[in-house]
């Protein structure tokens, strides 16, 4: 084999991988690949891979958000308890504080952004580590979902449902969004100094600062963007089941939100990734929950395969790296 | 810059220093290791807040709080220890922070035409869009210097610019410098290469200790005397060459390959003597250094020791077959920067402090090299990050010494090493061959080479092109070999 | 779970009999239920797949619409949350739906295609509370002090059972007032265990109510580890696992509320082929229909040390 | 203040920290500063802190292991599983496999070490992010102790339970065991060649590699000695309750092992780790589980209340090193 096809190989195995799974899922069954079950696949992964947008630029600069899902579930009932019937019995909030769909959203967003500015200062200017900051914040906000709410927000409104379940001329809405954010993510990071200062941090961080990037601002931002995705996808997710449980909604979503990254290539040594290799370690992911799903393998062993394949696929990944060395 | 003042905890790196610089010239730095060069160019930049003192600039008092600030109003720098984004392309790294923009989309193609703009009026030949990391550690530096010269500022800090390069690029820099002093730019240098210093600086200012010593024209002062105001003592052979007997054959390296950075590469190494490599950066010299000592994969040859042969996959294989290697890379490799210098200075000899580990054994080692070598160290727990780049080169060295090694591979030894240190340095090494070690020696400075080693083998891009005795050898001679063309290689060997 | 050959039937056998259940977690009751599901699965010649949504409610949904790309004709579903009936109904498109265990928060979602298989979580807590209130009255006393043991705060069924026995109490004359801050022990034996300990002797109380087994035979190890008789107060629990059936015989476990996993996983898979079939749901199995013939239920029952044996081998 | 002394405080800020949530504690509630309250506490912490033992080393390395909580579920599951009574109607092992309580722990701890072997040779040679290692092997182990058994293993013999609930001289066998971990976790750590190299790898791996130290090695060893510790834990998690369910035990108990590492001064950028660290940072979390339930916080503030303290101590512990940049 030429070098250069090598080369190509080895910088594309997270697509070939991919497309592998893909070939096998749909030869094992006739379902797999249908536009219908496509499109179930997507709806299913749009959220963890908007989530995965957001964590994605924390791990670019070294970080984590670990908070990601707690941040879900607390924008989700802060912003369904708002819309919810006034005559609700169950409603969040009994004093019959009440806001207007669009604003309840813009509010949910505003939420997300300031916990990520409290999560980046904290990061930035005391230079904890990103792991103990944002499990901490996850303490906080999902005990904060709670408090809110001590059931599931129910009976949310057509209006605010529109983003999580309806659909535009056959593509689900949550798909549109995932990807406008997708096409957003690529063009912060390619295009905006922004993005190339959270390579310099991930890659060097003493490199960026004596290149006159303000680290702790660049820091307080990529958290402001994590969490605002997060709270996007609470948002989508209480949309999308009509309800939002705030113990459960967004639970364990910063594994496999981190995980799709990682798959995908973004490197927790900072300084490396790319949008498309999010993308790709997303649909891994769906292609993996959906088709053991489709062949009828039993759940335990669906999460062995998982695990499996979630290492085996970034063991591939590593390899276009180990040559250098 | 008056009266700078600058602690950290326990070390008092400045105490009442003074600079000031003229525009159009080049200011030399001068002073040992620790002197606290780096850490008044920092202060100026901002890096580093100053604990008292005053900045004045353009007439104003200045305190840059970021480098930014003081990128902005003109000072740019080109840092000691290399500082490129390695996972990023060329041209990412000269622009970062403040890439073009067209539109609201950023402009590559700009990005790319300005670069190779920069690089074309050096005769630079480097892709911008290469990654940063598949380049030489000398091409990474001159990127550093492009990148620090396109600011257009009005005061350019070089800390320590050539020690990574090669003698055509610090040529390469001189013109540079000669340009940017013609268009009025402050220069400040600093740099531990007596030769270069006298032949660039217009002032020179000395440092010892944190403390000022005095400031001069460089047509005032000569070498020997700039070493007198460094040290606070003369020094009177840079190359304290012992004559030692040269014993029976140590090492011997058959048709060595490591992919295409090392190719068929044979030498032999005997007790009590010091051999050179020589060559221009890139020549493939520590690769070679690093596949013997089991750092990097051999495709091919063989290696004897006492004419055994011995298989060396691993550094450990290698210090268990009594080979010591004092490695090029000192940050990336070399220092554990957050460990004590205690610990850096065992780490290489651990397993012979028993079970459980005798610390007491430990600190007392540590503390005979630090006496030994003259270390400049609060204590022997500080960690080594804390400690100016000479001085972690003599705890590395220190390190390797602790081993005992029949064969020692010192590669760089005195890269960013002051003069008296360097001197202390060749001496060790002159007397480690007298107790009948023997030394494999890389270096770029050919004095240096030149004045330790019994012969000196000649590299160039993989392979061997020379080995020469040490009455033969001249510098000339050794370019000659090191600039050789491939073709004509076969007839020399 | 049981172990079936795994892979494609439904291209090539009979597409009808391919059947998902789709469970909110596993917990130990919750996989009692699966179980008797995937045994009489086999027994009906169905080939069931179950998964796990992991208490992920999107995932349910999409667990749903897979089936339905399946081509499946019903599924069973163990709800996520209550609250998502509807949108569950509608992921579901043509297919007849099954709910199983958990009630629908908006029952109007029932119908002839859509049915429920289960009991009420209002009765089990009710059990409790009217267990409580007659064991009180015999003692006299009407002012009592409770611990309260609650699964995860905020799922429903948490909420729920505490609501219930509360009401229970209340309505049977018993002011009862708690003895500590909420406690929340997400149903684990462990983190009730740990979390009553260091309450046991500096709180005053006079029954321990859980709402379930585990967290109970949690509280009962951790009064044990302190050296305090667990008999010394009622200890009620929810589900009559093995393990909570054992702590009754033996007397520290004094009063718990069977609900009946392999009747409701078996009722569910019956009900699904009936549906698929066109016959009332209860067709070939002996449990009652409420009015609407929607609704299956599988009642809950108190145990106490008189009846626990009979429970042994349901 | 004294120099001098802005240092002993700034070093030993944690202990401060620990100091004054004790304090408080104390004058909030009679009932805290007791013997008895004392051993429950940590009874309650121990388990927790002999994986923090494991996991700090992990971290020393600049790793992590997001599978301690799945190990222990899944030792605890196996070795529990083969020592029920053989009657038992719902056993693990229906087939009657039985061992005897010595056999069966030490089965359960060599289980321990040929996962974490496996763990640490994947991280050592394919030099994948530790995370995406154990986060998959969490998966794998979660799912194979629910493959093990579907419902807790329980009835579990006295013999077994002996580590998790017996008392010795009124103190817990297993604040003992934990004693014992921290007194053998301090003696490789300083005393110990291994110890002394996962220092330098932690530093500067390269650097460790060139002074040969054997660096696949070494990282193999640390995550054997994380999961003995994981396997040790779910042990004794299962002896102390008398049964391991294995969708439950150990769930998120990484996180706990983790945050009392971190909380103690463990560096996730590797290099930094003191075993007393570690122990204050298990005693912090264990007076604000114990304290916070005695003073009858409602829970969903709990776990605010540590979400911030976890925060905030990490805070005022990094001080000590924020003067040095
Ligand atoms: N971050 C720091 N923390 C503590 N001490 C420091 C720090 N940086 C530098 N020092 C100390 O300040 C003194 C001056 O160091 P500096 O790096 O300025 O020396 P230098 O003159 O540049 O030496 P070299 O020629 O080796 O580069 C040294 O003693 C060093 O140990
Ligand atoms: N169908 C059911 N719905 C609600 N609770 C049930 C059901 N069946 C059994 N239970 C009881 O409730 C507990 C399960 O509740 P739930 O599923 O809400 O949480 P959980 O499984 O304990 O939580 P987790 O597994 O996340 O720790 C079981 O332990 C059992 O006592
Ligand atoms: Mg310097
Ligand atoms: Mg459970």
């Amino acid at each position: 084999m030429s070098l250069k096809r090598k080369k190509f190989l080895s910088d594309n195995m997270i697509w070939l991988v991919l497309i592998a799974l893909i070939i096998f899922m749909s030869v094992a069954n006739r379902n797999f690949a249908t536009v219908a079950n496509l499109r179930t696949l997507l709806t299913g992964e749009a959220i963890k891979g908007i989530m995965a947008f957001g964590v994605a630029f924390a791990i670019l600069t070294k970080g984590i958000d670990l908070s990601i899902g707690a941040v879900a579930a607390l924008v989700g009932a802060i912003t369904g308890g708002l819309v919810q019937p006034i005559d609700l019995a169950t409603r969040a909030f009994p004093g019959g504080a009440h806001l207007s769909v669009p604003l309840s959203i813009l509010l949910g967003l505003v939420i997300g952004a300031l916990i990520g500015a409290c999560i980046g200062a904290i990061i930035a200017y005391t230079h904890i580590p990103a792991f103990i900051a944002t499990l901490g914040a996850q303490l906080i906000c999902r005990a904060g979902a709670k408090m809110v709410s001590n059931r599931p927000v129910s009976n949310l409104p057509e209006s605010y449902r529109f983003l999580g379940s309806k659909q535009f001329f056959g593509i689900p809405m949550i798909v549109l969004v995932f990807i406008i954010i997708a096409i957003l993510a690529w063009f912060i990071l390619n295009h905006t100094r922004f993005g190339k200062s959270l390579y310099a941090i991930g890659g060097n961080a003493q490199a960026a600062t004596v290149a006159g990037i303000n680290v702790e601002k660049t820091l307080i931002k990529v958290y402001i963007w994590c969490s605002v995705m997060a709270a996007l996808g609470g948002i989508l997710l209480a949309g999308r089941s009509g309800s939002s449980d705030p113990s459960t909604s967004g639970l364990n979503y910063e594994l496999d939100a981190i995980a799709a990254a990682t798959v995908g290539g973004t490197s927790h040594t900072g300084g490396v990734c790319s949008v498309t290799g999010v993308i790709a370690g997303i649909l891994i992911l769906g292609v993996i929950n959906n088709g053991l799903v489709l062949m009828g393998v039993d759940d335990n062993m669906t999460n062995v395969l998982k695990g499996l394949i979630i290492i085996g696929s970034v063991v591939l990944d590593m390899r276009k790296n180990i040559q250098k060395v | 810059m008056q009266d700078i003042v600058k602690e950290f905890p326990g070390v008092k790196a400045l105490n009442g220093v003074q600079l000031s610089v003229r525009p159009g010239t080049v200011h030399t730095l001068m002073g040992e290791n620790g002197a606290g060069k780096s850490t008044l160019v920092k202060c100026l930049i901002g890096m580093q807040p100053v604990t008292s003192g005053k900045i004045i600039y353009k007439g104003k008092e200045v305190a840059f709080k970021t480098t930014q600030e003081a990128l902005n109003a003109g000072i740019s720098m080109i840092h000691q220890e290399l500082s490129p984004v390695l996972e990023r392309s060329v041209s990412d790294n000269v622009f970062l922070g403040r890439e073009p923009k067209k539109g609201i989309f950023l402009d590559y193609k700009k990005m790319h035409g300005d670069c190779l703009e920069l690089f074309e009026k050096i005769g630079l030949k480097i892709d911008p869009s290469e990654k940063m990391k598949n380049l030489t550690v000398a091409k990474m530096q001159m990127v550093e210097i492009v990148k620090a010269i396109s600011y257009d500022a009005s005061i350019v800090i070089m800390d320590e610019p050539t020690s990574a390069l090669t003698e055509s690029e610090v040529e390469d820099l001189f013109k540079i410098i000669e340009e940017l002093k013609s268009k009025g730019v402050a220069i400040i240098y600093i740099s531990h290469k007596m030769e270069e210093i006298f032949r660039i600086s217009d002032d020179i200012s000395v440092f010892r200790d944190g403390e000022y010593v005095t400031t001069d024209r460089a047509e005032n002062l000569t070498q020997d005397k700039v070493i007198e105001f460094m040290v606070g003592r003369e020094i009177t052979d840079m190359f304290p060459k012992k004559h030692c007997e040269i014993g029976e054959e140590v090492l011997k390296v058959e048709n060595l390959c490591s992919g295409k950075a090392v190719q068929n590469v044979s030498f032999t190494l005997c007790k009590g003597e010091i051999l050179g490599f020589a060559g221009l950066v890139g020549a493939g010299r520590t690769e070679t250094m690093e596949t013997i000592f089991g750092m990097r994969k051999k495709t091919g040859g063989k290696i004897y020791k006492d004419g055994k042969e011995i298989h060396i996959k691993s550094p450990e294989d290698a210090i268990r077959n009594r080979i010591g290697m004092l490695t090029e890379d000192r940050r990336g490799n070399g220092i554990v920067g957050i460990l004590s210098i205690k610990m850096n200075t065992v780490l290489a000899h651990l397993k012979s402090y028993g079970f459980p580990i005798n610390s007491r054994k430990m600190a007392e080692d540590t503390q005979a090299y630090v006496e030994r070598l003259g270390t400049k160290t609060p204590s022997i727990e500080t960690p080594i990050g804390n400690l100016s780049g000479g001085n972690q080169q003599k705890v590395l060295l220190a390190r390797w010494l602790l081993t005992d090694p029949d064969i020692l591979i010192v590669d760089e030894p005195t890269r960013g090493i002051d003069v008296g240190a360097k001197a202390e340095i060749h001496t060790i090494l002159s007397e480690l061959a007298g107790m009948g070690k023997s030394i494999i020696v890389v270096s770029s400075e050919l004095p240096e080479v030149l004045g330790v080693a019994d012969r000196i083998v000649v590299m160039r891009e993989g392979v061997v092109t020379g080995c020469l005795g040490r009455e033969e050898v001249s510098q000339e001679l050794i370019m000659k070999y090191a600039t050789l063309d491939k073709s004509k290689q076969k007839a020399v060997q | 779970g049981d172990k079936e050959e795994s892979g494609s039937t439904s291209a090539t056998g009979n597409d009808a009999m391919a059947l998902t259940l789709i469970m909110s977690q596993r917990d130990e009751w919750l996989s009692e239920m699966e179980e008797a599901a995937l045994k009489e699965a086999k027994e009906l010649g169905i080939k069931l797949t179950s998964v796990d949504a992991q208490s992920d409610a999107s995932k349910m949904l999409q667990f749903i619409e897979t089936a339905r790309n399946d081509g499946q004709k019903a599924i069973i579903i163990n709800m996520v949350d209550p609250e998502t009936a509807a949108q569950c109904v509608e992921a579901a498109g043509d297919m007849f739906v099954v709910f199983v265990n958990r009630y629908p928060a908006d029952d109007s979602v029932l119908n002839e295609k859509v049915v429920y298989v289960g009991s009420d979580e209002n009765t089990s807590g009710k059990y409790q509370g009217e267990w409580l209130a007659e064991h009180f009255n015999e003692e006299g006393k009407t002012d009592i002090k409770y611990i309260l043991l609650n699964g995860i705060i905020g799922q429903t069924s948490t909420t729920l059972r505490t609501e219930s026995v509360l009401k229970a109490l209340e309505d049977n004359g018993i002011n009862a007032t708690e003895a500590t801050a909420p406690l929340a022990c997400d149903y684990a034996r462990e983190t009730a265990q740990d979390m009553i300990a260091p309450l046991l002797k500096t709180t005053k109380y006079d029954c321990i109510i859980s709402n379930n087994d585990g967290m109970a035979l949690g509280a009962i190890e951790a009064m044990n580890a302190e050296g305090i008789d667990p008999t010394s107060v009622p200890i009620v629990g929810i589900d009559a696992s093995a393990d909570g059936r054992q702590a009754v015989k033996d007397g520290t476990l004094d009063m718990t509320v069977f609900q009946d996993p392999k009747g409701q996983g078996r009722g569910a898979l019956v009900a699904a082929k009936n549906l698929i079939e066109g016959n009332a749901i209860n067709d070939g199995s002996d449990y009652e229909l409420d009015d609407t013939g929607n609704i299956l239920w599988v009642p809950f029952e108190p145990v106490t040390k008189d009846n626990v044996a009979d429970y042994d081998n349901r």
